[in-house]
């Protein structure tokens, strides 16, 4: 009897009792047949791919959809898709879980008496058909208001519109960019966004612009950035009044005082033109409407050292292909079309147009209108001349500000229809509420980009009872006339396809997710004189008093449609790592000054508004500049600008009182400074003494066929987060809650570690570093931890008891424990990732360089009898990059692209010194 | 010995003997059912506390990030090292034949294996998932799956086993002479238990030949463990690469401390062990004053290693470990670095002056202020070198939840009930040493 | 002396009889329960008298990690015309009618934190038979082999397979 | 003269003692109870010395070879690498071997003094005879000279 044998016998006794701890028995996957075999490409089991385009914001970016026994549960951007090429950023990452969010709308509702009660679509659709009969006889008018839509759905928007006269109000976007479209309105006669090619340019010069956050399309211009980047001759300055991601990210970064960017802006104009000629020279008349002024001067005025100012004006002058870009912030407010004006005129005259700002594929923002538009609809609806009001998946009760009573008067209208996928600030107001899909659930396209296409397909049956954007107008339609729906919106839609791109086309289109159709070069044209009137035109500079609050965009829930996703909240803001806010952002002067600590409580107050939020100190902030996120503030006292309509987002004015309170603010961040520990070394500390050489007394382990590291190239990395979002639902992270934050017990496997330096902040990616002499391993009793043949830290969670020793003893304090069960309340369950286990409370967890993958891939090369190539598969979080800085793969095979990174001269590794020579390589940038 | 006993015969001296020790095991008294029940209901509040924390995992304790460990790795350490000076008494006194052990071994014996039981309680009650403890323990199972030896904590396994088992049998022997004489002057039910208890020991010869023997044999084998266990418990956080404690004197220094804090438990049970039972004639105030020093000479022990630490972490210009030391003794928690220095470094100086040496009210004083510094120590050195390590951005806090503390008090609740149950029911001295010793 | 002796004897046969006791537990609840099945499809007929592959029916074993219950088409191939008066393919022509799938009663199941991929086993030459028993044999499918991690290892030893725990383990 | 000889005082009863010996009554036939050990009582009556030491040693051996075979085995019967350190990482294993070393050895001698001392002896628990405090000499039956 072998020895084995014995134990094994022994342990039949002993296990016996443990058996159950082995959870076998349990069922876990269905076990059903099916009427008919799957499509041809489906295994069961096995994941699939369907593209799509992803709607959580207006920018279109292509999504390849990854299906599990036809439940979607992660999405990863197409690569090759004319808007985003692959990647996809924090909120598209997330926006899985608005698919699957409990809170969604179930089915149609109807407000009787004071709360709204489950109603059929029949039903629904004949109230609203009444009301419309009704509605003609009186002189009321009725009113669709939506948000940005293209494509199609537009088309549609316009015909039903037009067969039910119904007036189509201009759109409402938050971001509307209403300057620089009212500026290329004027000068070119180009009322919209152009396209800007910034991977052309070799010198960036962007004015208040919020480029990696929310501008139009960020996803690209990301992309655009880093390949100009990889280029090496190109150069990124960023002006603005506080502190944004884009300004954190630029090459150098000026800070101006708010509502000075017109002079600024004025002053680099008429450098430009002095310094070199454009191709067709200005008019004399627009020449003498351009104020004089001098370096000296602006600089007083823009708190902008005078050389720095020469600097840019040079760079400007000089650079072979230089691009200027105003807007965000830097136009959204008072004179901001001068900006825009003069920003334009810059592009104009440094040859930028059409090369580097491209009118032929500009960005489909024209329909988008403005406050004023908002504020006039608000006014027609309070003299209750507002028959039906359609409010299509908008939400201006939350972002309009207070005083346009847009929310008071919806109730005059004499009724409301939301169509929306949640009970927003504005569904809850409204009479009538028709349920619509989620973009997954649901055919359409988007043209987020002129001559650009991407599709919309439904991956699974509508998980509730709802509707797709198009299918309820046509089911209106239909209702309306009585003939019923003029077939589905799917049909209507493959006909227009087939009309537009021809067969092929239209089953290119089905295959890849997207079209691009090929456009003629748009030449415009100044006109001189109207660009005179505007600069003539302005009036004088209206300084907002100081302190100013500046409402910055938000990266993690663009302009607040975003807030719904639970995950958005847990993943810190790269700025301040704060998860649960809201909070305002203060330099460190005028706290020291008021004497303010973090999560102080302060009012806020300007003329007719006021709130209370935490303070948070902000390095590298301007004195008398606060800034908060606008998404956080509901209903924030915007201004209309009085020449363009647009919002103004500064607030002048503002006095801060504190309250005495402490307002509990997760801050994850332990120290905003490295405190000299060479996390991010300065670049000269990589040449001394990078290599430690370790002295051991044992033999170095071995590793066979595979060995996989990750290469994080920081100078690509800009913070964004989206590699943490992909993190979470590719393996079932799940979200701890602001109670769990506050005592640091973030779930998250990957965390981006912000460090200051001076007012400058870089950014670490931190996660597993799978360490080649792990700590973490050796520690642990059970062998829970432990290596594995590929070099990767093993962390069983079926065996781990929980003594937590693993992570004590790792440096990099990466590992999460589950300190308590964590939920997934249906539907979101469906989620889960059926190849990652959701872990159960008291075991640890961590990074695992998404091993799911691996043996994915594994076992693709031995059906092929070979080994996995590289750039085969990649992790989720690699895959997400929009800049690429995440590289992983073999670091064995000679031939890969990691191991070239692993080797180069930039490279490091946090804490060498330790000796746990990490399989997770640091790659730092020198910065001019 | 007092003059009056002299001229009496020795069967009266041995008969005295047995009954003043004896006595101790009557008819208990208020005050005394007053303590059984205080610590009683402090035990059945922890095992409350510890199911509701099973039950909903251990986030109800208040456990942060990084500092993974707190006060059940606290109470762990504590225990333990309360142990030690057992140990010491027991066995490297015997060996070194030193008379006074007497008056102590018995009450210092009980104290070692009351306090493994209370300490062996923590590393379950601190693990995330208690209910699969067992796999820390190597047994043969269908999962043909064993432990990981190169873990510190297995060796806790082995090292705090090992001590537990050796030090029951090491009490249980010394007692059975002693139960021999009680299944004399008892009746009933009890007289029954304890001459199961006595084995049927006679004291023939040679029983008293083997006896002395294995008496001995215990005492060497235990000896080592006195170095060993708490060496090994050290090196749970000397062996980790965290600054703060990857240091090499923590085998050393945690001993010391083991021992110190033992010492003043052992007082701080049997001043008023000896006031309670009127056994002055056979625990003496020499004999107190003897513990007293080795309390004073581990104190200083103890405090020399303070200083060699800070001397390390200040001079060795290791960033890190510079860090883990200001922060200990700068930080939020320097009221407890501090407080812990002048319990276990400051206060036992005093000691120094006889009078006080043999003043045993105040000598009581003393040993609770070092059990409390002692407490405070293994907090201070787990908590605030977890709370700062490398990565600044992950440096956090630690503040304990009413769960953490209840279930703590509830150990001291054990500990004391049991030591309590021990008084009545048996001999609290060497009856047969003693008389030796007449 | 003797007493000692005698007491020896009876712990020892006390003991003995425990393991026995326990080993023919363990072995019955190894051989799990034979649950019964919404169609009582006899495999004696189609896997042992006819000889079909289990492959014909269970299609995906040799492409995904589950082998997969047939789709009822796979079943309505033959039993359009063959034995359509029976009770149990009345049934089924019924749910395919209906359209409504099968749910069967799931006999080996796995915890979820455990990948285990059929296409893996049956390359590497693993007979079905080797842990789903005799299945043509059986009336009423069954057990034969608990799921246990030990069960495993053995056979990854002896055929020298992974037993880096990554590779079952997710 | 038969029967226990008892003696309150522990010096008349080592004189008795001494005396018996010379009379030349063998040791194996004297049999002394003491309400605690007295030493001098080895020199006077010839005994071997204790045979418990021997169980010390055997335990205490056994003890370190179980250690080293125990961890060693194990280790090699599912080798799994941790914190790049060998397999057989012989320094662990010394403090695995050292704690059973004590365990076993401890054990065993209080297994060997039981078997030594016929403990625990049934009779002796259903009350022997008592002797209370008194030192008692018993001498079997056997002519003397």
């Amino acid at each position: 009897m072998k020895r084995r044998d014995f134990l094994w016998l022994l342990g039949v006794i002993s296990g016996s009792t443990v058996m159950t701890s082995c959870g076998s028995g349990k069922s876990t996957a269905r076990f059903t047949s099916y009427l008919l075999p799957p499509e041809e490409g489906i295994v069961p089991g096995e994941a699939n791919f369907l593209p799509s385009t992803c709607t959580e914001c207006p920018a279109g970016c292509g999504v390849l959809v990854r299906l599990r026994d036809g439940r979607p549960v992660k999405l990863e951007g197409i690569p090759g898709h004319p808007v985003n090429d692959g990647g996809l950023c924090v909120r598209g990452q997330s926006s899985l879980y608005r698919l699957y969010h409990p809170e969604r709308l179930r089915g149609p509702m109807a407000r009787e008496g004071g709360k709204h009660r489950p109603v059929s679509w029949e039903e629904a659709f004949s109230r609203v058909a009444d009301s419309l009969t009704a509605s003609r006889q009186g002189s009321l008018k009725n009113l669709f208001l939506s948000g940005r839509t293209t494509g199609s759905l537009s088309r549609l928007v316009d015909a039903t519109c037009a067969k039910l006269g119904i007036e189509r109000l201009p759109e409402y976007e938050v971001y509307s960019h209403t300057a620089e479209k009212e500026a290329n309105g004027l000068l070119f006669g180009e009322r919209d966004i152009p396209h800007y090619r910034i991977e052309n340019a070799d010198f960036l010069l962007t004015v208040g612009v919020d480029l990696l956050e929310t501008h139009v399309t960020p996803v690209a211009y990301t992309r655009k950035i880093s390949s100009a980047r990889a280029r090496g001759d190109f150069l990124w300055y960023h002006v603005e009044p506080h502190l944004s991601l884009t300004g954190a990210n630029a090459d150098r970064r000026f800070v101006l005082r708010p509502g000075r960017e017109r002079r600024l802006l004025s002053f680099l104009l008429r450098e430009v033109l002095d310094r070199k000629t454009p191709k067709t020279p200005l008019s004399g008349e627009l020449l003498a409407a351009l104020p004089r002024t001098t370096a000296s001067i602006v600089s007083g005025e823009t708190g902008i050292p005078s050389e720095s100012l020469k600097e840019i004006a040079n760079r400007l002058a000089t650079a072979k292909r230089p691009l200027l870009i105003a807007g965000g912030i830097g136009t959204a407010q008072a004179g901001g079309l001068e900006v825009a004006s003069a920003a334009a005129l810059v592009q104009w005259g440094t040859g930028a147009i059409p090369e580097r700002v491209d009118f032929a594929r500009s960005e489909n923002y024209r329909d988008v209108g403005t406050l004023r538009d908002m504020e006039e609809l608000s006014a027609r609806m309070g003299r209750g001349e507002a028959g039906i009001v359609f409010l299509f998946r908008t939400n201006p009760v939350f972002s309009l500000p207070q005083r346009l009573a847009f929310k008071e008067n919806l109730k005059k209208a004499s009724l409301t229809v939301g169509m929306g996928d949640f009970l927003d600030e504005t569904l809850r107001e409204v009479d009538l509420i028709l349920p619509l899909s989620h973009s997954l659930e649901s055919w359409g396209d988007v043209e987020p980009r002129r001559g650009v296409m991407s599709l919309l397909q439904p991956v699974l049956p509508p998980l509730h009872d709802t509707l797709s954007d198009g299918d309820v107008l046509l089911r209106l339609l239909g209702k309306v006339s009585g003939r019923g729906a003029p077939g589905s919106y799917e049909e209507l839609l493959h006909a227009a396809w087939g009309k537009r791109l021809g067969e092929a086309g239209r089953n290119r289109l089905l295959e890849k997710g997207y079209a691009e159709e090929t456009l003629p070069k748009k030449a415009v044209s100044l006109d001189g004189k109207r660009a005179a009137e505007t600069l003539r035109s302005a009036g004088p500079t209206e300084d907002a008093g100081k302190p100013v609050l500046v409402l910055a965009p938000s990266l993690r829930t663009f302009d607040g449609r975003s807030r719904i996703l639970p995950i958005l909240s847990e993943i810190p803001d790269p700025l301040t790592t704060i998860t649960y806010g809201p909070w305002v952002s203060m330099s460190e002067e005028d706290a020291a000054r008021a004497g303010l600590r973090d999560r102080d409580e302060v009012t806020l107050t300007a003329a007719d508004w006021s709130t209370a939020l935490p303070v948070k100190i902000q390095p590298g902030l301007a004195a008398g500049v606060f800034f908060a996120y606008r998404d956080l503030l509901p209903s924030p006292p915007i201004r209309t600008d009085r020449r363009t309509g647009g919002g103004v987002e500064y607030i002048g004015g503002v006095r801060i009182s504190r309250t005495g309170k402490t307002a509990e603010v997760p801050i994850l961040s332990g120290s905003f400074s490295q405190l000299g520990r060479g996390l991010i070394p300065h670049p000269v500390h990589l040449e001394e003494g990078r290599r430690h050489d370790r002295w051991t007394l044992y033999p170095e382990h071995e590793h066979k066929e595979y060995r996989w590291a990750l290469a994080v190239d920081l100078e690509r990395c800009n913070g964004c987060a989206a590699c943490v979002a992909a993190c979470h639902v590719e393996n079932n992270v799940p979200v701890a809650g602001k109670a769990d934050h506050l005592k640091g017990r973030e779930m998250s496997w990957l965390r981006i570690e912000p460090f200051y330096e001076k007012g400058e902040v870089e950014f670490l990616p931190m996660l597993c570093q799978q360490c080649h002499y792990a700590p973490c391993e050796s520690v642990c009793p059970v062998f829970a931890a432990h290596h594995n043949p590929e070099g990767l830290n093993v962390q069983v969670y079926a065996r781990c008891v929980g003594t937590r020793y693993c992570s004590n003893n790792c440096p990099y304090k990466v590992r999460r424990f589950n300190w308590r069960e964590h939920k997934w309340p249906e539907p979101i369950d469906r989620m889960l990732n059926p190849d990652v286990p959701a872990r159960e409370v008291g075991v640890m967890e961590k990074c695992t360089f998404c091993i799911q993958r691996i043996r994915a891939a594994k076992d693709k090369a031995k059906d092929e009898g070979r080994k996995v190539r590289d750039g085969e598969f990649t992790t989720a979080c690699a895959q997400s990059c929009p800049t690429g800085a995440l590289t992983f793969g073999n670091l064995l095979d000679k031939e890969s692209k990691v191991y070239r990174l692993a080797h180069s001269e930039r490279t490091y590794r946090v804490f060498e010194s330790l000796g746990t020579e990490p399989s997770a390589y640091y790659l730092r940038g020198r910065k001019p | 010995m007092t003059r009056g006993e002299s001229s009496m015969g020795n069967a009266d001296k041995y008969a005295k003997v047995d009954r003043d020790i004896l006595a101790a095991m009557e008819k208990p008294g208020r005050l005394y059912l007053a303590g059984l029940a205080v610590t009683g209901s402090l035990v059945v509040i922890g095992g409350i506390l510890w199911a509701y924390q099973i039950r909903n995992g251990l986030g109800v304790a208040g456990y942060t990030h990084p500092v993974n460990w707190a006060i059940y790795i606290t109470n762990f350490v504590f225990w333990v090292g309360i142990a030690h000076s057992g140990t010491l008494i027991s066995a490297v006194l015997y060996l070194f034949r030193a008379r006074y052990r007497t008056s102590f071994n018995r009450a210092a014996e009980a104290m070692t294996v009351f306090a493994l039981m209370v300490a062996g309680l923590f590393p379950l009650i601190h693990l995330g998932r208690s209910w699969v403890f067992y796999y820390l323990i190597p047994y043969p199972t269908q999962r043909q799956l064993w432990v990981n030896f190169r873990s510190p904590l297995i060796w806790d396994v082995f090292a705090v086993g090992t001590y537990f088992t050796v030090s029951v049998v090491f009490f249980y022997v010394g007692m059975i002479p002693d139960f021999a004489i009680a299944r004399r002057c008892k009746e009933g039910i009890r007289k029954k238990i304890y001459s199961a208890l006595s084995l049927g020991w006679k004291g023939t010869e040679r029983d008293w030949r083997h006896y002395a023997m294995l008496y001995l044999f215990l005492a060497a084998f235990a000896t080592p463990l006195v170095a060993s266990v708490h060496s090994v418990v050290s090196w749970d956080f000397a062996m980790s690469i965290v600054p703060g404690w990857h240091t090499t004197i923590f085998a050393p220094y945690f001993v010391a401390g083991a021992i110190f804090s033992g010492i003043a438990m052992v007082i701080t049970l049997v001043v008023p062990l000896r006031k309670a039972m009127h056994l002055h004639e056979y625990i003496t105030d020499d004999h107190f004053e003897s513990i007293a020093k080795i309390l004073l000479f581990t104190s200083l022990i103890v405090s020399y290693a303070y200083i060699v630490e800070f001397g390390l972490a200040s001079y060795g210009g290791n960033i890190f470990e510079m860090e883990s030391f200001r922060y200990r003794a700068l930080g939020e928690f320097r009221y407890l670095t501090w407080a812990m220095i002048f319990c276990n470094s400051v206060v036992p100086l005093t000691l120094f002056a006889k009078r006080l040496r043999r003043n045993t009210t105040y000598l009581l004083v003393v040993s609770l202020l070092v059990n409390v510094g002692m407490w405070l120590e293994r907090f201070v050195i787990i908590v605030t070198s977890l709370a700062h390590d490398y990565d600044p951005y992950v440096w956090g806090t630690y503040r304990p939840t009413y769960v953490e503390v209840g279930i703590s008090l509830g150990s001291f609740g054990l500990f004391f009930m049991l030591y309590l149950l021990f008084v009545k029911n048996l001999p609290v001295l060497s009856i047969t040493e003693i008389k030796e010793h007449l | 002396m003797k007493k000692t002796l005698v007491a020896i004897a009876a712990l020892g046969y006390f003991g003995v009889s425990v393991l026995l006791v326990a080993g023919l537990g363990y072995l019955w609840y190894s051989t799990g329960p034979a649950p019964v099945q919404p169609i009582a499809f006899p495999h004696t007929v189609h896997a042992g008298g006819l000889q079909m592959p289990c492959v014909y029916c269970h299609t995906f074993v040799e492409r995904s990690r589950s082998a997969g219950a047939p789709p009822l088409e796979i079943c309505m191939g033959c039993h359009r015309s063959i034995a359509t008066d029976r009770e149990e393919i009345r049934k089924l022509t019924r749910h395919y009618e209906e359209k409504r799938p099968i749910e069967w009663k799931r006999v080996y199941a796995l915890p979820d934190f455990i990948y285990f991929s059929h296409k893996r086993h049956v390359k590497a030459g693993v007979e079905c038979a080797t842990c789903h028993g005799d299945v043509a044999g059986m009336k009423r499918v069954r057990r034969v082999n608990e799921l246990v991690m030990g069960w495993c290892v053995s056979c990854h030893r002896v055929r020298g397979a992974s037993r880096d725990c990554a590779t079952c383990h997710k | 003269m038969a029967g226990p000889m008892v003696f309150e005082e522990k010096e008349k009863f080592l004189e008795q003692l001494r005396v018996l010996v010379q009379e030349g009554v063998p040791g194996e036939r004297i049999r002394v109870i003491t309400p605690f050990g007295v030493p001098e009582v080895e020199e006077i009556l010839p005994g071997k010395r204790s045979k418990v030491r021997f169980f010390a040693l055997v335990g205490a051996a056994s003890g370190t070879v179980t250690g080293f075979a125990f961890t060693i085995l194990t280790s090699l019967s599912w080798p799994l690498i941790v914190g790049g350190k060998p397999i057989v990482s012989i320094p662990p294993f010394i403090i695995i071997a050292f704690a059973l070393t004590i365990l076993f050895g401890a054990l065993s001698t209080f297994a060997g003094f039981l078997l030594l001392s016929r403990l625990p002896s049934l009779r002796g628990i259903r009350s022997g005879e008592e002797h209370g405090n008194a030192f008692v000499i018993l001498v079997e039956d056997g002519e003397r000279k």
